[in-house]
């Protein structure tokens, strides 16, 4: 942070020289009975430099303690009127660019001048009664805590990280064939299997024999109408047992003749798992 | 540099890259003061090869450059960590795999005027893989359709000593039964595990094959 | 399983494992009947992170697990590997970082009030995106503002265990020196006020100001 604050220095240009007498017998303002002859340089930030002070600094916090640190400045020693002054300013300027920063500098500034016109005010036992609202320890707590955090966080900048500390190992394996194991079956899978085809067999010959009473193709465009509001449909909700044997051959061999014509697709997630059905194609044709 | 640290480089470089490194790439690693030749990068490199590190891993040359992988002796035990489970036979495939011991010798036509559905190609194409099924002949059809059987593999993994084992058509038809069937077998195969104290060789056995 | 065994098998592990592993994964890589006592791996990984394999990677136990890593000795040849310089973070960044991680769970409004200026809506957005935070509830406040916290990724980046791992808070001896100060101030002022010197000061300032 100090290095970033160089071209601040070098650039001793008071924003108001103006206001301020050159000669040295008249002084500025008397603070507690001591003529005040110069300005603390770094309270004064030339406009030009402006962009690097916002820059510079994480907020209005930060500046504070950088100002204490750097100058052994009191709190309670900030020229207010001038600063103030200042930072009005800057607003005007920042009002170009960072509106939004500004507010929150004039937050601050709002806060010092408070505090400084608070101890223009006599003390009474009043005051004794207020101290623990007293925005001067208010302000200070705000510091402490900041600086807390912003040391934290040097120091975990400062822990070792991947990427820029430690690298991930990426050892790569041998060529090996790699086995992949081969699915196990179970005669009784087999034997279901068998039996699942044998009684389609079966209700395909017997479709064979016994004449139709509903249209297949009629059977299979409510089939379809049926998959698509649903996308999956669970096999068994397409056959209606109302409609008794010859209804639910037909809707099978409907099944099987979209399936023939891939108009929709089966699909098994496990074995002996619930056989959904889907549409392939959307067309009108049906 | 001392031949000692550019070795330690030269592995830890390969082991943080996803990908093999030429000599190029290893060689631009290095600050131009502090770069090796590439006489001595490919020295070290061949001696990396020819000794495994920390007896776990090895440098090799591969096509793209070098590489850094884990020995052979305990990637069995990593390929065990990324094994995908083994997958589950579609009910596709047991049909037609059923079909063709029960209707043998069957062309994949039958097959399919059977199911109503065409044969999958990788579906006999993973049966001939198990070696499950074989070609015993060809059709006196147009295209010489082949005809399919099954194989003593096939047997073998079912346990069966031939095919007369298995259920007849009318078994199967009575489905329940020959759950009931199946579902003795397996108790009786259970009660032989429980007993296992007894024949402490044939549960070794077992563990030996697995 | 033989100690020396268990630690390369270990090792290659982790070596070839592209996140961190825990012991529960780890134990799952061995046959049952060759799995070590958790205790058992507790042990050699334990050894493991206390001494580097040769002289290179390291085994550090993170928040998702353990995991193999080289030295940060070789981060330096390693960085010029990749086109891109390893990200720096700005100081508004890790502050913002560091106060969801020490305050967490923790309200957007909380840090701004801390660090006294808005939070960057693309330095929260980076942090989700890292997924170093997340969120972890809602305030009962109007507008319900986001409770946010660290993650483990955040954890394992930083090759952090946990959160108590993270630097203690220094306490700021200077500014309390700045305390005492204004104490000392303030009985000075209470003693100028009475001896009404002070007056002038007050005259003076006020004329400035006007």
């Amino acid at each position: 942070m100090e290095q970033s604050l160089v071209p601040l220095e070098s650039q001793e240009i008071p924003l108001e020289t103006a206001a301020f007498p050159e000669e040295g017998e008249t002084y500025i303002a008397r603070i507690r009975g001591e003529p005040l002859l110069q300005l603390p340089e770094d309270l004064y930030i030339p406009p030009d430099a402006l962009e690097i002070f916002l820059e510079a600094f994480e907020g209005p916090l930060d500046l504070l303690l950088y100002l204490i640190r750097r100058q052994n400045l009191d709190i309670l020693e900030i020229p207010i009127a001038d600063i103030t002054r200042q930072y009005i300013a800057y607003v005007e300027l920042m009002k170009a660019f960072r509106l939004e920063l500004a507010a929150e500098y004039l937050v601050m500034a709002a806060t010092l001048a408070e505090i400084k016109s608070r101890m223009l005010l006599p003390r009474s036992t009043m005051a004794v009664e207020e101290e623990e609202n007293d925005p001067r320890a208010e302000l200070i707590r705000r510091l402490q805590e900041y600086e807390q955090f912003k040391e934290a966080a040097v120091q975990l900048d400062e822990l070792p990280r991947l990427e820029r500390d430690n690298h991930l190992v990426h050892a790569a394996l041998p060529n090996m064939k790699q086995v992949k194991p081969l699915p196990e079956v179970e005669l009784k899978e087999l034997l279901l299997a068998l039996k699942d085809v044998m009684q389609r067999v079966e209700l395909n010959t017997k479709h064979q024999i016994v004449m139709e009473p509903l249209s297949i193709r009629q059977r299979m465009t409510e089939v379809l109408d049926k998959i698509r509001q649903v996308e999956f449909a669970e096999f068994s909700s397409l056959f209606s047992a109302q409609e008794g044997k010859l209804g639910v051959v037909v809707t099978f061999i409907a099944v099987l003749e979209l399936l023939k014509q891939t108009l929709i697709d089966i699909v098994q997630t496990e074995a002996y798992g619930t056989l959904h059905v889907k549409a392939l194609s959307t067309s009108e044709e049906l | 540099m001392d031949a000692a640290l550019l070795k330690k480089i030269i592995i830890s470089i390969l082991l943080s890259a996803s990908e093999p490194l030429n000599l190029e790439r290893l060689s631009l690693v290095f600050e131009e003061e502090t770069r090796p030749e590439l006489s001595e990068l490919k020295t070290v490199l061949a001696e990396l090869c020819a000794e495994p590190v920390a007896d776990i891993i090895e440098i090799k040359e591969v096509a793209s450059g070098f590489r850094a992988q884990i020995k052979a002796d305990y990637a069995q035990y990593i390929i065990k960590l990324w094994e995908e489970k083994p997958a589950r036979y579609t009910r596709a495939f047991l049909e037609t795999l059923v079909l063709i011991a029960y209707r043998q010798p069957v062309t994949r036509a039958e097959i399919e005027e059977i199911r109503g559905v065409a044969v999958n190609g990788s579906i006999i194409k993973t049966l001939f893989e198990r070696e499950w099924i074989r070609v015993v002949g060809h059709k006196e059809l147009p295209g010489r359709p082949e005809l399919l059987a099954t194989t003593k593999k096939f047997l073998d993994y079912f346990n069966l000593k031939s095919l007369d084992e298995l259920p007849t058509l009318n078994e199967i038809h009575n489905l329940d039964k020959a759950v009931e069937n199946l579902e003795q077998v397996l108790e009786i195969e259970a009660i032989a595990v429980a007993h296992s104290d007894a024949s402490e060789l044939a549960v070794q056995d077992c563990m030996e094959t697995s």
